[in-house]
């Protein structure tokens, strides 16, 4: 790392700290939310800098968007503003300083930074980058490692991803499914498609947005992407065309039903390619088995269980935007 | 580079410490929820930070790079980014029906109106 | 052919039908899907269980990768005991708990209940077995997740704000977890628990590990609901849907516990200089007030399931008391008492989903007179009590002797831990007591005088199942009580394992 | 039918029974009660088989499982035992006579409940004298306890509740807080519970550990009463008579004496306990009980409460015979288990009789009923006589054995403590026998009864006659206790 990006990466660090006291310090939870914004984009550049684009695509598409959305619909249907609380919490601020020491404390001892010795370094990676070259011979070794060699913590993820969309609409219901799939688009409900120059510039970015979407998806082995980011780009433009048009259309575009269905769908994809290798002889999960080349085996497990986190992401990520809305609506 | 690794680590601690004041501090549940998100965004960081490899790069084999940052810590975080907006989720859809039933979102005035 | 598979297999079947379950739409079928599973993840465990009596160890690669790159289940006897406890739970509350969840959700979100009561069974299962300190956050987030939306489904609006302080506290546990193995796979490069054992001693005094190790403790703790950061559980325990606290107080938090046991004894104690000493230092002192002040809490409650879960607060202190003597005979009396609560205490919130049925609420004036209009669960639910009292001739005497027995060996500090545990049996006497004075003798509760509760005579909505679980549940407390070979053999061999071989 | 099979039968049946007469209930009241006879007399058929074997020497044994490593359910016939079990299932049959006569009088309810807990704690009385060690013995004491506490609260008022709470509390905290320590510090010591003629602790606990051991036990097994764990007991007099005569003078009571002396005998062995010199520490906490339940008894205004007091003391006759360790006294100590049953059990039967008939239950209301009952007051006097110890009376005989066993000992408190009890206990029970027989009641009101069912009548008749008969039929009962001197 030359001294440029070093002391770029201190000045961003120096940056979101900044931002995560004034998230804290500010009574007004729209600024907050904002911050937040800022506050993940800059994280996810740190990873960037560290070597991590996987996490920091994942981490400005999630943590940048989705969340920020998630957080404005819930605000629209709160309030913005935090009531101040009566007294200086001081227990609290104790308990903080003292763990945080704790935590400094922890560091003075802890291998340096980039160090090729740290066990980190020596210990497991190796294996990874040199198998991922025999066994499965796709170039992204996060890909190989994330949906093969623990492939199942990923399906462990699918499943959190799939529990937390099944509980945000066992909370809040699947919302105005049933009036919206037949009644006329009335124009409250109409998004910004009275503001004609978002309108216009967003038409314009949907299809590309869905279109990094489904390269993000099917490019993952070769380049940062996957299922996860992919998943979370083109729910990303799905709700912005719901922004744009309304709830009501888009709910037409893709109606609950096929939500569902995604949600389901990809977990059972996921965990039928893991049984298949389980019938075919190998053992849950194992790709190898699934082709007479276990390589292309490999290959064939990864790309179906890629697309099977996409479907579920994208599914979830979307109801739990429309059952936000719809409990607005109601 | 120590000073880099160990500036890294402090941020991680003020991130962390950050968010889990506003956590246990502020009553409003979505400033919680806020915190929670900071909070477990400092672990991602710490866990990507001894990931890095001084001269590696980003663990994408075949243009000629000999040197990579280890993959395993992304990969968990990537894990771990997921499980965090799912909790987020959930718990704002609870912010939303809380408001509903107690027309609060802030703690003390929802213990306020369960005290019998 | 499909024996080596168990392991997994236990997490893929509630795994994958837990999705299934989301589709079902005519009311009735999404429970019946979700018994099935449940049922057959007890009949693997039963299996495992039998397969690992001896000190037998059964592994699984998942991928076919080896450990330590690929991911590695494991199930020895503790594992296997805790899926008895988890499946035995899940299959039990499900079977008798039909009607009782129809009353208390509509039917459009029944699905949705169902499907994550699958996910929280696949969160305790895969914790159980999982070998790896990563997947077990995973599966950890899975069950606290699917267990959040189990407690909200509650039928008043308290559970939701105890269910929101459960998810933060939640939260904030797994992310200290989450911490602490990032510091230990920072020292030690791996996520493996046995290649980690192997791994930590070259590291084993340095300041990150210690800090590691606290991490650790503390995050597992906020989740067994160690006394004082139980604050989350007696909400939410008492403001869920009766059914998914009988569930969640069998297995939820002792799985937690279960982690933090498996992390002490085997990768942390064994290879930190004085670890043993810290952690029955900081542990003891924790678990006897635990044991005392749940104890003290629940004789003045007047909720019924707000008692029973204080008790839990004190019935964890048991089990936290026997493994902070750090010997075998401790540890064989917390792992032997994880299986006779549970035992216990689902038996008796299964009762108060009968009890409710047909009362008006469930405070202790309300459930008056039950056991003249339900005289057999009213008795299932004496003999459960008596359990938990640890009454000789029930399984909870068992692990109450052996505690104290273990205590024993302590000398001095022994006889005031046995003072101890005999003074919160007294008050277990008491608690038990009045729950039985007021089912027996209190007037009938009259819900018309009563301004907050629904009058609810409705006994048609009470199926005849519950009754027949309850009395299964309490004949096992009387049956483990003297004939408990099996949860005796799989405790021993998990205290010798975590011990690591000390005889 | 094997010994074996005998012992397991006596086990089971009542709670077959139990099950049966909850059955029986829900057809009609005269099945129940046929039920329940039919269950006493098998039961006493069974038990009393056991008799000629445990006393040609055979000592049946059967164990059930092992609950913990060195640790069974397991049951083992003894003399002491053999005594125990047969006296109480004999009496079951004249209680459930009597029973039926007094619940039918004064019209209780749920008497189906009565009839099946009654069952149940019958069993559980079996399980106390026939357990082979320590750990089963706990078992069905605290069962004991459990099943009672209904039969006490059987009003269901507040006062009974609030009694039997009482009656609870003090149960079960003894025996969690002194006597389960006490047994795991037992088998912590000795290894074994196993009840041992000659004792398990000889050689295994010396010292000062001995007494402490021997007071934790003797407090911690309530129910025999000794001061001041003996509250539970006049608390239990709310219970309907039946209930206080048969567990409340016999069953329960005497399984707590019963099992002082099985620990006594069968776990420190009585040259331990001569050598570790503390069972005068026994005697003299026994002494004590009885001077001052006796006292206690004096100032008593209710006949039941007062019956309770005087039962306080006889249990402490039988606890200071078994701690003088002497061949006498432990006769003695068997005999009064048995005279005292037959005694008690008589007089609650008389009281509850007149409850039946004449709804009193101050002793100032006694005046002149023995006119009016005269077969009831006859039995009572008789049983009267007996608790003073005056011929021909069963309590005559076994006085007599525990006071030659305390001149044996050269025991001197506790010859004194005999006497002055003796005076005592006329004092209190002569003026009532005087009063009903000689004194006159002018309310017209109390003239307006007669005696009791012919049921309750009869059962009291019975027991009057066995405690006259135990004055001169009591050879059976001596050589029974007589196989117990090996232990001396």
């Amino acid at each position: 790392m030359s001294t440029i990006t070093l002391l770029f990466s201190i000045f961003l660090l120096t940056l979101l700290m900044i931002t995560t006291m004034a998230i804290v310090r500010t009574r007004n939870l729209f600024v907050a939310v904002m911050l937040m914004g800022i506050a993940s984009l800059l994280i996810a550049a740190s990873f960037f800098l560290l070597d991590a684009a996987d996490v920091a695509l994942t981490e400005a598409a999630v943590g940048a968007g989705i969340s920020t959305v998630l957080f404005l619909g819930a605000l629209a249907l709160t309030s913005e503003r935090e009531r101040s609380p009566s007294s200086l919490p001081l227990l609290s601020l104790g308990i903080v300083a003292i763990v945080a020491l704790i935590v400094i404390y922890a560091t003075f001892d802890q291998p340096p930074l980039g160090s090729p010795s740290a066990p980190v370094q020596a210990h497991l990676t190796p294996w990874y980058i040199e198998s991922t070259r025999e066994l499965i011979d796709i170039p992204n070794v996060v890909t190989a490692v994330l949906a093969s060699f623990r492939g199942y913590d990923t399906l462990g993820e699918v499943i959190v991803v799939f529990t937390a969309g099944v509980g945000v609409l066992f909370l809040l219901g699947t919302g105005a499914s049933a009036s919206a799939a037949g009644a006329p688009l009335s124009e409250d409900n109409a998004g910004l498609r009275h503001y004609l120059i978002p309108r216009i510039l967003g038409r314009l970015l949907i299809p590309f947005i869905l279109l990094l979407g489904f390269y993000v998806q099917f490019h993952g082995e070769y380049s940062p992407g996957g299922g996860f980011q992919a998943g979370a780009i083109v729910a990303a433009s799905i709700i912005l065309y719901s922004l744009l048009e309304g709830e009501q259309r888009a709910l037409l575009v893709i109606p609950q039903g096929v939500l569902l269905a995604m949600m389901v769908g990809g977990v059972l994809l996921y965990g039928a390619v893991g049984v298949a290798g389980l019938v075919l002889g190998g053992n849950f999960l194992d790709y190898s088995v699934l082709d007479s080349d276990p390589v292309k085996g490999q290959q064939w497990g990864i790309l179906l269980i890629e697309i099977g986190i996409g479907i579920t992401v994208a599914g979830v990520l979307i109801s739990i935007f429309h059952a936000f809305a719809s409990r607005g609506a109601a | 580079m120590d000073i880099l690794g160990l500036y890294h680590y402090w941020v991680f601690a003020v991130l962390l410490m950050t968010g889990f004041y506003a956590i246990v501090a502020k009553p409003n549940l979505i400033k919680k929820l806020i915190g929670l998100s900071l909070f477990q965004s400092a672990v991602f960081l710490c866990y990507i930070t001894f990931g890095k490899l001084a001269g590696g790069t980003a663990p994408i084999v075949g243009k000629g790079a000999e040197l990579f940052s280890s993959p395993l810590p992304q990969v968990l975080i990537l894990t771990a980014i997921v499980v965090s907006i799912s909790t987020t989720a959930l718990g704002l859809a609870l912010v939303l029906r809380i408001k509903e039933a107690y027309g609060s979102i802030e703690e003390d005035e929802i213990q306020e109106q369960d005290a019998p | 052919m499909l024996a080596p598979h168990l392991p997994m297999l236990q997490v893929v079947v509630p795994l994958l039908m837990a999705p299934f379950v989301v589709l079902l739409r005519p009311r009735g079928l999404a429970w019946a899907a979700a018994t099935m599973a449940s049922l057959m993840a007890f009949a693997i465990a039963i299996v495992l269980a039998l397969s690992v009596v001896g000190d037998a160890t059964l592994t699984y690669r998942v991928g076919g990768w080896m450990a330590p790159y690929g991911i590695e289940l494991r199930v020895d006897a503790f594992g296997a005991l805790l899926l008895l406890v988890i499946t035995g739970a899940s299959s039990m509350a499900l079977l008798g708990g039909q009607r009782s969840l129809e009353r208390a959700l509509p039917p459009t979100r029944e699905p949705y209940y169902f499907s994550a009561w699958l996910l929280a069974l696949t969160g305790f299962v895969g914790i159980a077995v999982s070998a790896d300190a990563f997947n077990i956050f995973v599966f950890m987030e899975v069950s606290s997740l699917a267990s959040y939306v189990l407690i909200a489904g509650g039928p008043d609006r308290r559970a939701l704000s105890a269910v929101f302080k459960y998810l933060i506290m939640g939260t904030v546990g797994a992310t200290f977890y989450l911490v602490g193995i990032g510091l230990v796979y920072m020292m030690t490069g791996t996520l493996n628990l046995a290649d980690m054992a192997g791994r930590i001693e070259a590291v084993a005094d340095t300041r990150p590990m210690i800090v590691a190790a606290g991490f650790i403790t503390v995050g597992l703790a906020l989740k067994a609901a160690i006394f004082p950061l139980h604050i989350w559980l007696p909400n939410a325990y008492a403001y869920a849907p009766h059914v998914t606290t009988a569930f969640l107080a069998a297995c939820a938090t002792k799985v937690a516990l279960y982690v933090l046991l498996r992390f002490d004894f085997l990768i942390l104690q064994q290879h930190l200089s004085g670890h043993a000493f810290q952690f029955a230092g900081y542990l003891m002192p924790l678990a006897v007030l635990g044991i005392l002040v749940g104890s003290g809490v629940a004789m003045f409650e007047r909720d019924l399931k707000r008692l029973l879960a204080f008790s839990s607060v004190a019935q964890i202190g048991y089990m936290l008391l026997g493994a902070s003597l750090v010997s075998v005979s401790g540890l064989h009396a917390a792992i032997l008492h994880m299986f006779n609560h549970a035992l216990a205490k689902g038996g008796l919130f299964l009762a108060v989903a009968a009890f409710a049925a047909v009362t008006s609420g469930w405070r202790l004036e309300q459930i008056g007179g039950i056991a003249r209009t339900m005289p057999w669960t009213f008795a299932a639910f004496v003999v459960c009590g008596l359990s938990l009292i640890g009454v000789p001739g029930t399984a909870g005497f068992l692990s109450k002797w052996y505690l104290v027995t273990a205590a024993l060996e302590h000398g001095a500090l022994g006889i005031a831990l046995v003072c101890v545990i005999l003074l919160s049996s007294l008050m277990a006497v008491a608690y038990v007591w009045r729950m039985v004075e007021s089912a027996c003798f209190a007037p009938d509760f009259d819900a018309e005088t009563d301004a907050d509760s629904t009058p609810n005579r409705d006994f048609a909505a009470f199926s005849h199942l519950l009754p027949t679980i309850l009395w299964i549940v309490a004949l096992a407390n009387l049956y483990f009580g003297l004939a408990n070979a099996l949860p005796l053999e799989l405790a021993k061999s998990a205290a010798r394992t975590l011990l690591g071989g000390l005889p | 039918m094997s010994a074996e099979a005998a012992v397991l039968a006596s086990l089971a049946l009542p709670l077959l029974g139990a099950f049966l007469i909850a059955l029986a209930g829900r057809i009609s009241a005269n099945i129940r009660e046929a039920a329940t006879m039919l269950t006493a007399t098998g039961l006493a058929l069974i038990v009393w088989s056991l008799v000629p074997l445990v006393m040609a020497g055979e000592r049946p044994q059967v164990s059930v499982a092992e609950v913990l490593p060195g640790i069974e359910l397991a049951f083992a016939v003894e003399p002491l035992g053999m005594l125990f079990a047969a006296l109480a299932s004999m009496l079951w049959i004249v209680n459930s006579l009597y029973s039926i006569g007094y619940m039918r009088g004064n019209d209780e309810a749920n008497q189906t409940r009565f009839y099946v807990l009654f069952a149940v704690s019958l069993g559980t009385t079996i399980g106390v004298a026939f357990a082979a060690n320590l750990f089963t013995l706990f078992l069905f004491y605290e069962a004991l306890t459990l099943s009672t506490y209904p039969l006490v609260a059987h009003k269901g008022d507040q006062r009974s509740v609030a009694s039997a709470r009482v009656y609870l509390v003090v149960l079960l905290s003894t025996s969690i807080v002194l006597f389960l320590p006490a047994i795991i510090w037992t088998y912590m010591a000795a290894g074994s519970g196993e009840f041992t003629l000659g004792g398990v602790l000889a050689g295994k606990l010396e010292g000062a550990g001995v007494g402490l051991l021997l007071l934790l036990f003797v407090f911690g097994i309530g129910k025999a009463a000794v001061m001041p764990v003996h509250l539970w007991l006049p608390a239990a007099m709310v219970a309907p008579t039946p209930v206080s005569a048969l567990l409340h003078a016999v069953a329960v009571v005497k399984a707590g004496v019963f099992a002082i002396t099985k620990v006594v005998i069968y776990i420190f062995g009585v040259q331990h306990l001569l050598d570790a010199f503390v069972a005068d520490l026994l005697v003299a906490a026994a002494a004590f009980t009885i001077i001052a339940a006796s006292i206690v008894a004096l100032r008593q205004e209710n006949l039941k409460r007062l019956l309770a007091y005087s039962t306080v003391a006889q249990l402490s006759y039988v606890v200071m015979a078994i701690a003088l360790l002497t061949p006498l006294a432990g006769i003695g100590a068997a005999a009064h288990i048995v005279a005292h049953a037959f005694g008690k059990i008589t007089l609650f039967f008389a009281a509850g009789a007149i409850y039946t008939a004449a709804r009193k239950t101050e002793l100032h209301e006694l005046r002149g009923i023995g006119r009016r009952m005269p077969v009831t007051m006859s039995a009572f006097t008789i049983g009267a006589l007996s608790m003073i110890g005056i011929p021909p009376t069963g309590g005559f005989i076994s006085k007599w054995y525990i006071l030659a066993g305390a001149y044996q000992a050269d025991n001197m408190l506790a010859l004194l403590t005999i006497i002055a009890s003796t005076l005592l206990n006329a004092a209190y029970l002569l003026p009532i026998i005087y009063m009903a027989w000689f004194a006159h009641d002018e309310t017209f009101e109390a003239r307006a009864h007669g005696e009791a069912p012919w049921p309750a009548v009869l059962a009291l008749t019975l027991t009057a006659a066995l405690t006259l008969g135990f004055f001169v039929f009591h050879s059976a009962v001596l050589a029974l206790a007589r196989q117990l001197l090996p232990g001396f």
